[in-house]
Formats: C-alpha cells, structure tokens, sequence
C-alpha cells in the first residue's frame, strides 16, 4: 500500500487484531484509504467485516493495533464523538428507525448540530429558527438525492427494504460526512434497486471517502477502486476488484462459503 | 420555513398518539395549522374539565380522589419518561416518589418548613440519586439499571425503617401541620383536586415540549435503535443519564403530592407495589403516548373502586394484560390502533403503485 | 473465636442455598439474555409444591425432586407460551417487564389460592441438629449444604461432559455464532430456561422447612439471587457460586458483629461497589449496552 | 385524537361519570336506622383479621337490636368499607363512609399507620373508636372524638414488665424482635423497666420484615448467655419458625414473649417448640372473668368456636357507640357522645372500661400465661390500677 505518500490517508488501521475469549476474530488487519477513495471490503460470511468496520468506527476496542482517521488516532474516542467528527456509519440491519416517518429519520441524523434547546423550542427563540432553516434546506437536498422527496411522510418500517437503505444513506448525509462506512449496504437489493444505488453513492462520492463491506461483487466491481478481501478474520489480498477477484483463496473462500 | 414546522408538529402530532401519515406534502400546510388550532382547542378542553369537575362535584371522596388520581398519574408520567422516552424499565422508581413524600413530610414536620419549599427540596434530593444512581447503572445493558435501581428502593426501606429520628421508624411521619401553597389550602378536597390536575396538566405540555426539542428526538432515537443514534453523534449513555434526572423530580412532586392525601409517610412508599401501579398504568395507556399514562391511571383507580377488586385480583388481571399486551402489542393498546391504520393505508400504496 | 468459627459455618452454609438461586439466574441471565424477574415466583412455587405434597402425607424427601419436576414443567410451559414471544419481539425490554409482570401475577395469584399467611413445611430431620468440635448445624442446613453441592457439581458435569452442555456454554459465549455452527439455538435457550426455574424451585423446596412458605418468599429470594449474580457477574456461573458464598459468609459476619437491622442493605452495598471498580462483576466479561 | 385514543378518553370519562353516579345513589335501607361505618382490611394481606373483626361486629349488632336498638328504637345498620391494610386505603375508605355511606361513627382498626392515617379524616368531624390497633401514637395527640378499645403497647407492655421483674427476676435479658411500628415501644419499655429494677439488658436484636433465618442473632445470643429471651413478633408463622430455631440451639433458662400476640395460628406451627414461654393478654377466651362467661357461652353456641382477641375489642366498639349515643340521647353531637364516653363506665365482656383524657381504655385485666404443651394456661390475673 505504498500509494500517494504525501498524503495522510483518511482511514489508516495498523495490524488489527480482536479476540473474543478464544476466538480470534481479526488478525493482523492492515488498509490505508486515501481521501476521496471509494474502498471495498469483501469476504465469506462471519470472515469479520463488520467487525472490522465496528472498530474502525470506535464502536467495539481492538485487542491490538491502532486506528487513524484524518491523521489523528481513534482508539479510545467514543463512538458518539467519532460520529460527530463527519464519520458516519450505516448498519447490515436495523438500518433505520422504523417507527419514524422519513422525516424524523432524517431530523435524527441532523439532531447532534442542533443548537436550540427545550426552552428555545417553546418560545420558538432565534437560534431554534436558524436550525430550521438549515435542515429545512439540507432535508430538500437529500430527500432529493436519495428519491424519497415523495415519502417524506410515510413509516420507514414500511418503506421496501431497498428504499429503507436508501434512507439509511439519507440519514448518514445530514451529518454532511467526510467518510462513510457503509455496511453491506445494497444487500437484498433488486437490480433495478442496486443500480439506483450504485447512481446514488456516485451522486455522493465527490468530496467523501466511502468504505463498502460489501456481498454483491456487482457493486464492488463498478464503485470501488480497491478491495480487500478478508477471509477467517486475515486479509488476503488488497488490489483492484477485478484483480481481487481472481486470487485463488477468494476464490475458494467464496465457494466455501456460498453453501450456507 | 412554513414546511418545516410542519416537520415540528408531525413529531409533536406523534407525541399526542395522532400521526396520520400524510400522501402528499402539498396538504402539508394547512394540515399544520389545522393541528396547532386542534392542540390549543384541547389544551383549553383539559382546562375547562378540570374546572367543571373541580367546582361541581362537592363530595370529598370523588373530588379527593381524583386528585389523588392525578398525583399518581404524575407518578405514571416519570415512569414513562424512562419507558416511552428512552426504552429502559425503571423498576425503583417509588425511590423517587418516596424521597418526596419523606421530602414533604420531614420538611414540614421535623424542620417546620413550608409545604412548598420542603417539596423543593425534595425534587432537588430525587435529581441528585437520580445523577448518582444513572451514572452507576445506565453505562451498562438495560437489566443492570432496572435491578439495581429497584434495589435501591429496598434499602430505601431498610434506611426509613431504622433511622427514626429522621424517618419516623416503621411508624412513619404522620399529624402534619394543615398543608398548603401559599393561600391555597390542600386540606380542602376542591382546592387539592383542582392544585394537582393543573400540576398534571402543566407537566404533560412541558414533557410535551421536551418531546419536540432536540432532546426529544435524541430520546427517541435512543430508544428505537441506539446503535444507529450513537451512528449518528448521539450520546446514548448520556442522554439515558439525562431522562433519568428528568423523570426523577416527577416522580418525587407525585410523592409531596399524595402527601395531603395519606396524611402519613410510611416505609411503605418505597414498597416495589407503587411501581408495579404506576408500570401498569403506562403500559395500559400505552407508552408511546404522553398522555398515555394518564387514562391509564383513570382507569386503574376508578375501575378497581366501581369494582370494589382485591387488591390481589388487581395486580392479577392487569399483570395478565400487561403480559398480553407485551406479547402482541409492545407498544401498548396506541400500538394497535396504530397498526391497524397502517394495514388500513399500506393497501393504499399498493393500489397507488399500480 | 467460637463464635467467629460458628458464623462463618452459618454463612458458608446460608451461601450454599443462596448459590441454587443465583445459578439458575445466571444460567438463564447468559443463555437466554434475559433478567428473570420471575425467578423468585419459581422459587416460591418450589416451595409451595413441595408444600402441597407433603400435606398429601409424601415424605419430605420424596416431596423434593418432585416439586422440582412440577416446577420444571410449569418452567417449560412459560417458555413456550410466554417468554420466547416476548423475547424475540422487537421490544427489547419487553423480556424484562414480562418476566417481572409474571412474577407478580404468580405471587397474586399464590396469595389469592393459598392466603397471605405463612404455612409450615414439616421436615423429617427438622429439629436435631449436628455438633462436631463446639459448632452445629441443623440437620435440615447439612441437607440443603450437601444438596446445593451434589446439584451445582452435577450441573458443572453437564456442561463440561454433555454435548448439549457444550452446545450450551457456546450459545452463552456467541450466540450467533452457534447458529452459524447449526446449534439449535431457541432449543437451547428453552433447556436453559428450564433448567434455571428448576434450580429455583429446588431452592426453594429446601428452604421451605426453615423459612415456612408464604407467597412473598420469593422476593427476598429474588433479590438476593441478583446481588450474588451481579457481584459474581452476569452470566457467570463460576461467579454465581464464589458470590453466593461471600454473600452468605458477608451478611453472616455483618449480622453477628455489625447490625442485623442494616444487612438487608450489605448486599446492594456490595453491588454498588462492584459496578463502581468492576462493573463486569468478579468473574463476568464485559457487558457492553447491546440490544 | 385518534379513534383509539378518543375511546379510551371517552371510557375513562365514562368510568368518572359511572363511579360518582354509583357513589350518589348509594343504596339507603331504614332510613331511620343509625349508620356506623367500619373501615376493615377485607382484602389483602390482613384479609383474615378483617373477617374476625366483621364477625364479632355483626353479633353485637345483632344482639342490641334484638334488644330493640338504641335512641328509642333506632335499629344500628353496619356499612363495610375495604380498608385494604393501606394508608391510602383507609383514607379513601373512610372518606367514602363519610360522604356516600352517610354513617354517624367510624370503627374498626387493625394496623396503627392505616388507623393514623383515618384519624387525620376523622379528627373533628365524626366520632371514630378505634377497636384493634395498638400503637400510642394514634391517641398521644389526643383527639377529642377519637377513643381506643385495645391496650395501647406501653400499657401492655407496662403490665406485662411488672411481672417479669417482679416474679420471674432474671439477672441478664436478651431481647430480639421484628423492627416493627410497635415492637419499637415494647422495647423502650423494656428498657425502662429493667434499668428501674437493675437488670441488665445484654443485647437488644431488631431484624426486618423479610428475615426468617433467625441463627446468625441466636448464635451471638447463645454466646452471650443470657438469663431470659424477650422475643416480640407478632407474625404467627415467623414467630413459630423463630421458637423452633430457638429449641435447635438448646433454648435459654427464661424465655418470654411479647404480650397480646401468641394466637393459635402462632403455636400451631410451633409444633410444641413454644413450650415453657412465658405472655401476657389482656383477654382469655378460655378462662374468662366472672364478667366474660356469658359473652364467651352465647358467642360459641353460635359460631361453636371461641372469640379471638379480634371480634373482642370490635363487639366492645360497637357495644360503646351504641350505648354512648343512647346515653347521649343523640347520634350526632359528638362533643357530648365524647363527654358521656369519658365519664362513664362501661360494661364489657373484661369487665368495665373507664376512658382517660387520652380517650385510651385500660383493659381492668391482664392475664399472665405460659404455653404448656401448645395452649396457652393461665398463670396469673392480675387486676390493672
């Protein structure tokens, strides 16, 4: 990984390792993403790509290693802290608050730049009106760049799974993030739905650094310009997807895997 | 500008268990304004009734009562603030009630202080445990908090049991000074009725403010999905800690309240039976609601005296429908109502779709 | 000295009983991923059946192992019935207000069938007691100690020796990862569940005949089932049974040289302590705030 | 509102508006009949001694009327109100006797915070006699309208001390009891009686309501080795597990129980393991005064068992407002029902009840008793004053 050094990268992970009691579920994961890289991870199911990703984003401590977003390290910050510095993370599952209308969903993702208070939302003071003002534009915006100017008033529970992703996404930009994590995010997705997405996360990726753990080789195949494939918690191979994979061990890693 | 209030009321609306999800936003507008005026004229509706029943019914059995009911359905509120508010079970929370009542009484009785000010002390009292209590507890999962808190209230019992001289011992706190705030005299059932519901009816328009502000939506976040909250810059931890500071002094003006009622603090206030009471009414009310806990309350008072219930039979039925109610509808009985509008307006997508 | 060497036998002996209760909590509290606020119900059921058939003229000993079938089964009625459902709800909490929901209408309806008032379990070894070098221990505490032992170490065996046990202490360690290895995980979650009411209601059958019965038992019980299970730490079993034991020898020692008044309080004391300095309890991992 | 919601308001108004349409219309049977009130624990925990209490009102009822009533032929009408053995419980209770069951005195009692708490109702506004509970703080402020039937705890305890240091001398004392509301003045008195006759008290044991593991107190009390062991619970199962520990550990030279509590629900469970201990009472049922035979005859021809403490002092409640009205010549100026009470002498199955200032009786007698083999037997009668 010995590209751009004259940059810091804006996610950098030395040798992380997790245990769990016996388990070893990370071993010596290594990746440096460079800003504006749109990065995928990939491998066979319970290889530990989401646990890589929780510890990339502070949500779970590694064993050993170290974390730097931007520069600065991670390890130790909690996770609400990591989220406010323009990190944002989308989940496998419970993607979105399902018993709020698309609206509160996105309120949600904006509420930590809130500046009014309980007092301020009664007597409806200055800085409460500022807040709407400033959500009111960024909602349009993003209920626009996600297709959901229509629904802004319906249940996410009861939104199609593919749309509730969607809004998941939504909900990650009204932090306005510089990197995005987004876990398995096209995952149940139709074609029709997974080509929205994939037009979607390129509407978004100018300015940002996206990381996809991602099943669909589709996917990664047309946004990412490098993968790394971990398989049994090792990284395997780190290189261009369609480099990635032809590499033997992804290639019997996923036929092992395929059968579950 | 005039969109985004609507955003406002759509959350406030859910607050009051009224969300009809709208199709289209053009109606949004006048929909909005439509529901500020509905929310006045019912606010202006809870003030009349109470001021009807207050002045009308002059028996002090069914006036005292009622305010009683009020109290503890203030009671049923702090409960709720933890349950509806951020999803955690606060199974000590008469630790509260009783730190008020204590508060009232040990104020009034042993430091001869004013009704008023001794109560004040009281909710002061009740944040400080409750700060001391959730910064223990709430770091770890939701059955830690609800098993330690409910601990507490037993060594609450211990602790009124034994110090005497402060508590009164087994015995309790009794033959009070006439209790009153300011002019207004509590002994005299009207005034007392017509003193807790305003209390009740102040706290549910505060808690329904707090439920449109950002600690609101911070609150509810947490508790429909706190992975995602914390995903998004939310400090869950914190704002559990927070809601448990908030629902404290709640609870403990239900405890002064009931006071002028018992005319006795005993070690009994700390007895887990006034939280099963006030859990139930949540839960019958329905959680999501705010003023859930209030019919709740209605009915579990009213229903058990026209019935004339064992206490026992009681816990029994309502046990039993909370378990119901849990089993089929989480969100209690508001959960299925709205079920069946969504089942009612998800066929209208389909239709729209094709 | 005497007297030191008499209270620490006390607690030693007291701890053991307390060990039954907190295990089966524990079990159920790693396993199943719920806090069984029903546990002590169960409890007071095992001394209830226990109650019910020694009056039908059964012999204590006889009287025991089947109130802890009965309770097993009323235990599997309640999984099946009840706690699956509300555990794999959506409601997170529902489990907990459940289970506590359960507890109460059980002690309701105890009170309401069998009437507030006390009743006494009749023991054939009830009043002699055991003396060896100044120190004694009734007979019916040297039962409820050998008891306690013979179970906790069968249960130890079964999970060390029995495949399930093995299928058991994965489910605990990573649930989904025994699903991924195709343990049936809702079948263990109901055989642990079962297993740990069973526990209480053996419990509580040993314990009728010192303490009677009455509906309320369980509470106490109940409470100090969570004391020894959070200061242990939770899921822990190994942790259940050194909690019990310092719980029991703790409020021995506190009630002999302190006060008897407070000890009610020792316990949540300790627990204070223990979330305070380590929060996972002496023997527990980590509890991070997943739902 | 929502559908839902609006029912559920709507079901919640309608219960207010059912409730006080119940309440206005409460049935009135004779309209010329005197209404007493007793406000009695006839659920919950405290059910059982509830239905005692009902029991031996509706003989006394039942017995003046025959006798053609009171106030010139004024029949007595009894109205029950759930008192449910809570504070709460007895407010409301009494509240609703007031104000729906239109009732001319208040009676009953069994647990001293719910009667405190009735008082605070009651005080100034009706006459209440309180019949059971014993706790002096319902009397100490001393409410005008408010009288006590049962020995208040110090002037049992009083009674009961007097023999302890007067017959049984023990050199050392240790006590153990429930930290209950009462247990609390029993040992007070203890105290002062025994400082007054210089017999030591060696340790004094409270332990709490959930406590039934008594080995850990025996063990330090075994080790201190006292002359008498003053137990005082008044919970009959616990206190029968207590006796049975205490026989396990070999049991003390002199042991004695807290006056007024041992019941047959105590010595039953016992199963013998109270034999040889030592009570005080102020009533005995089996070996009743001169005064009490013809009480204690009618009552077992008609329920064919003995009267227990509890129908006692509630047949004596009702016996009092009853004749107190009659003597008065009216239902309802308390100030003078209140004068008569306080100057009279009533008759009663203990003999005749004199009322002090306090409005508390005296009982004229107190029993001394020791449990031989499961029954109590009387060992003295001492006559109080």
């Amino acid at each position: 990984m010995s590209m751009a050094l004259d940059e810091t990268p804006a996610v950098s992970a030395r040798d992380i390792t997790k245990r769990y009691g016996g388990v070893t579920a990370l071993n010596g994961v290594s990746l440096d993403v460079q800003k504006g890289e749109i990065f995928g991870i990939i491998g066979p199911n319970g290889a530990g790509k989401s646990t890589l990703f929780d510890i990339l984003c502070g949500i779970t401590e590694p064993s050993s290693g170290s974390i730097r977003i931007m520069g600065t390290e991670m390890r130790g910050i909690a996770p609400h802290l990591i989220a406010r510095s323009r990190v944002a993370r989308t989940f496998q599952r419970t993607a979105v608050f399902a018993e709020s209308s698309v609206l509160e969903n996105l309120l949600f993702g904006r509420q930590t730049s809130f500046r009014h208070g309980v007092l301020g939302r009664i007597i409806g003071s200055s800085t409460y009106a500022e807040d709407q003002r400033e959500f009111q534009n960024l909602v349009e915006e993003v209920l626009a760049l996600i297709g959901l100017d229509g629904e802004r008033n319906r249940k996410a529970g009861v939104l199609a799974y593919g749309v509730q992703r969607r809004l998941a996404i939504g909900v990650a930009l009204m932090s306005d993030p510089k990197i995005m994590f987004l876990d398995e995010p096209a995952a149940g997705m139709n074609g029709r739905e997974t080509a929205d997405f994939i037009a979607l996360i390129r509407a978004i990726a100018p300015g940002r650094t996206i990381l996809i753990v991602e099943h669909d080789m589709a996917v990664i195949r047309q946004l990412c310009g490098r993968a790394l494939v971990v398989v049994d918690g090792k990284p395997v191979v780190v290189d261009e997807p369609h480099l990635v994979l032809r590499h033997p061990e992804v290639v019997s890693a996923y036929l092992g895997a395929d059968d579950d | 500008m005039a969109k985004f209030s609507s955003i406002g009321t759509e959350m406030a609306i859910q607050d009051i268990g009224t969300v009809v999800a709208k199709r289209q936003t053009s109606a949004v507008d006048n929909n909005a304004s439509g529901r500020m005026v509905r929310e006045i004229i019912y606010v202006v509706c809870a003030v009349a009734g109470i001021a009807a029943f207050g002045f009308s019914f002059s028996d002090p059995f069914v006036v005292t009562l009622a305010g009683y009911t009020c109290a503890f359905a203030l009671f049923a509120l702090s409960i709720n603030v933890i349950l509806g508010g951020v999803g955690e079970v606060p199974l000590g929370q008469c630790l509260f009630f009783g730190i008020g009542s204590y508060g009232a009484a040990i104020g009034m009785g042993k430091a001869g202080l004013p009704f008023e000010v001794a109560v004040l002390i009281g909710l002061v009292l009740s944040v400080i445990w409750a700060a001391i209590i959730g910064t223990i507890t709430l770091r770890l999962t939701g059955a830690y908090f609800s098993i330690v808190s409910w601990g507490l209230t037993g060594v609450a019992m211990v602790a009124a049991n034994n110090l005497d001289d402060l508590t009164g011992g087994p015995l309790g706190l009794f033959g009070f000074p006439p209790i009153g705030i300011g002019p207004l005299e509590l002994g005299d059932p009207q005034t007392y009725f017509l003193m807790t519901a305003t209390i009740l009816l102040a706290s549910i328009l505060f808690l329904v403010a707090v439920r449109r502000s950002p600690f609101g939506a911070a609150m509810e976040s947490v508790r429909q999905n706190p992975h995602l909250a914390r995903s998004v810059g939310v400090d869950v931890a914190r704002i559990r800690l927070k809601a448990f500071m908030l629902s404290a002094p709640l609870a403990a003006l239900a405890g002064a309240l009931s006071v002028p009622y018992t005319q006795i603090v005993t070690p009994e206030v700390f007895s887990v039976a006034n939280t099963v009471d006030g859990l139930l009414m949540v839960l019958l009310g329905g959680a999501r609601l705010v003023i859930g806990p209030v019919i709740g309350a209605a009915m579990f008072t009213l229903i058990p005296q026209v019935l004339n219930l064992d206490p026992n039979v009681r816990i029994l039925v309502f046990s039993s429908i909370i378990i119901l109610i849990m089993m089929f509808a989480p969100g209690g009985l508001h959960q299925l109502s709205v079920a069946l509008r969504e089942r009612f307006g998800r066929k209208k997508d389909v239709d729209g779709v094709r | 000295m005497e007297l030191l060497a008499q209270t620490l036998v006390n607690g030693l002996v007291l701890g053991a009983g307390y060990a039954v209760i907190a295990v089966g909590l524990t079990l159920i509290f790693g396993i199943v991923g719920i806090a069984n606020f029903a546990h002590g119900a169960f409890f007071a059921m095992g001394g209830y059946a226990c109650y019910l058939l020694t009056a039908r003229g059964l012999n204590y000993f006889v009287a025991v192992p089947l109130s802890v079938v009965i309770v097993a089964i009323i235990g599997a009625l309640t999984e099946w019935i009840v706690i699956r459902r509300s555990l794999y709800g959506d409601s997170h909490h529902g489990s907990l207000i459940v289970t506590f929901a359960l507890g109460q209408a059980a002690v309701a309806g105890l009170i309401l069938t069998f009437g507030p008032d006390p009743l006494p379990v009749p023991s054939p070894v009830g009043q002699s007691t055991l003396r060896f070098l100044g120190i004694f221990v009734t007979s019916q505490r040297a039962f409820i100690f050998v008891c306690s032992l013979l179970v906790l170490g069968a249960l130890g065996l079964w999970l060390r020796l029995s495949i399930k046990g093995q299928q058991v202490i994965a489910v605990a360690q990573n649930a989904r990862g025994a699903l991924y290895s195709g343990i049936d995980v809702p079948w263990i979650r109901a055989i642990a569940f079962v297993v740990g009411v069973a526990a209480a209601g053996l419990a509580g059958a040993l314990l009728a005949p010192i303490t009677t019965i009455y509906p309320t038992m369980g509470n106490g019980a109940l409470i100090v089932g969570f004391t020894v299970v959070i200061l242990g730490g939770m899921g822990s079993i190994p942790g259940a049974m050194l909690g019990a034991l310092l719980i029991g020898v703790a409020n021995a020692l506190f009630e002999t040289y302190v006060s008897v008044s407070w000890t009610p309080a020792l316990g949540w004391g300790l627990v204070i302590a223990t979330l305070l300095f380590r929060p996972q309890g002496l023997l527990g991992q980590v509890q991070q705030h997943r739902h | 509102m929502s559908y839902i919601d609006r029912r559920m308001a709507l079901f919640a108004v309608g219960t207010v508006v059912a409730a006080t349409v119940v309440f206005a219309h409460a049935p009135v049977s004779a309209a010329d009949a005197v209404r007493i009130g007793l406000a009695l624990p006839l659920s919950g925990a405290a059910a059982t001694y509830g239905q005692d209490l009902q029991r031996g009102a509706e003989y006394a009822a039942e017995l003046i009327n025959q006798r053609g009533g009171i106030l010139g032929g004024r029949k007595l009408e009894l109205v029950y109100e759930d008192e449910k053995g809570t504070p709460q419980g007895g407010v409301a209770a009494v509240q609703k006797l007031m104000s729906v069951g239109r009732v001319k005195a208040i009676t009953g009692g069994t647990n001293s915070s719910v009667v405190l708490a009735e008082s605070s109702v009651t005080k100034g506004r009706i006459l209440q006699v309180n019949a059971g509970a014993q706790a002096d703080a319902i009397t100490e402020q001393g409410s005008p309208w408010l009288f006590q039937i049962n020995n208040t705890v110090s002037l049992n305890s009083e009674a009961f001390n007097a023999y302890i240091v007067k017959t049984l001398k023990p050199k050392t004392v240790a006590y153990m009891g429930e930290n209950s509301e009462f247990n609390k003045t029993v040992l007070e008195k203890l105290k002062e009686s025994l400082k007054a006759a210089g017999i030591e008290l060696l340790s004094a044991s409270t332990y709490d309501a959930e406590t039934n593991d008594f080995t850990s107190i025996l063990t330090k009390i075994k080790a201190s080795n006292p002359d008498m062991l003053y137990v005082a619970d008044a919970y009959p199962a616990r206190a029968a597990q207590l006796w049975k520990q205490v026989r396990q550990l070999g049991g003390f030279p002199t042991e004695v129980m807290s006056p007024g509590v041992v019941t047959p629900g105590m010595l039953k469970p016992a199963e013998g393991a109270m034999n040889g201990v030592y009570t005080g009472e102020i009533f005995m049922a089996t070996d009743p005064g001169s005064e009490g035979k013809e009480f204690i005859e009618n009552y077992q021809k008609k329920f064919n068992n003995l009267p227990g403490k509890g129908e006692l002092v509630i047949f004596e409640a009702i016996n009092l407002i009853a004749s107190a009205m009659d003597k008065a010549g009216t239902d309802s100026d308390y100030g003078k029902i209140s004068k008569v009470i306080r100057e009279g002498a009533w008759p009663s199955p203990r003999g005749s009840l004199r009322f002090d200032e306090k409005g508390r009786a005296r009982a004229p007698y107190f029993y001394i008793q020791r449990v031989d083999n499961g029954n109590v037997v009387q060992v003295e009668r001492m006559k109080s004053n």
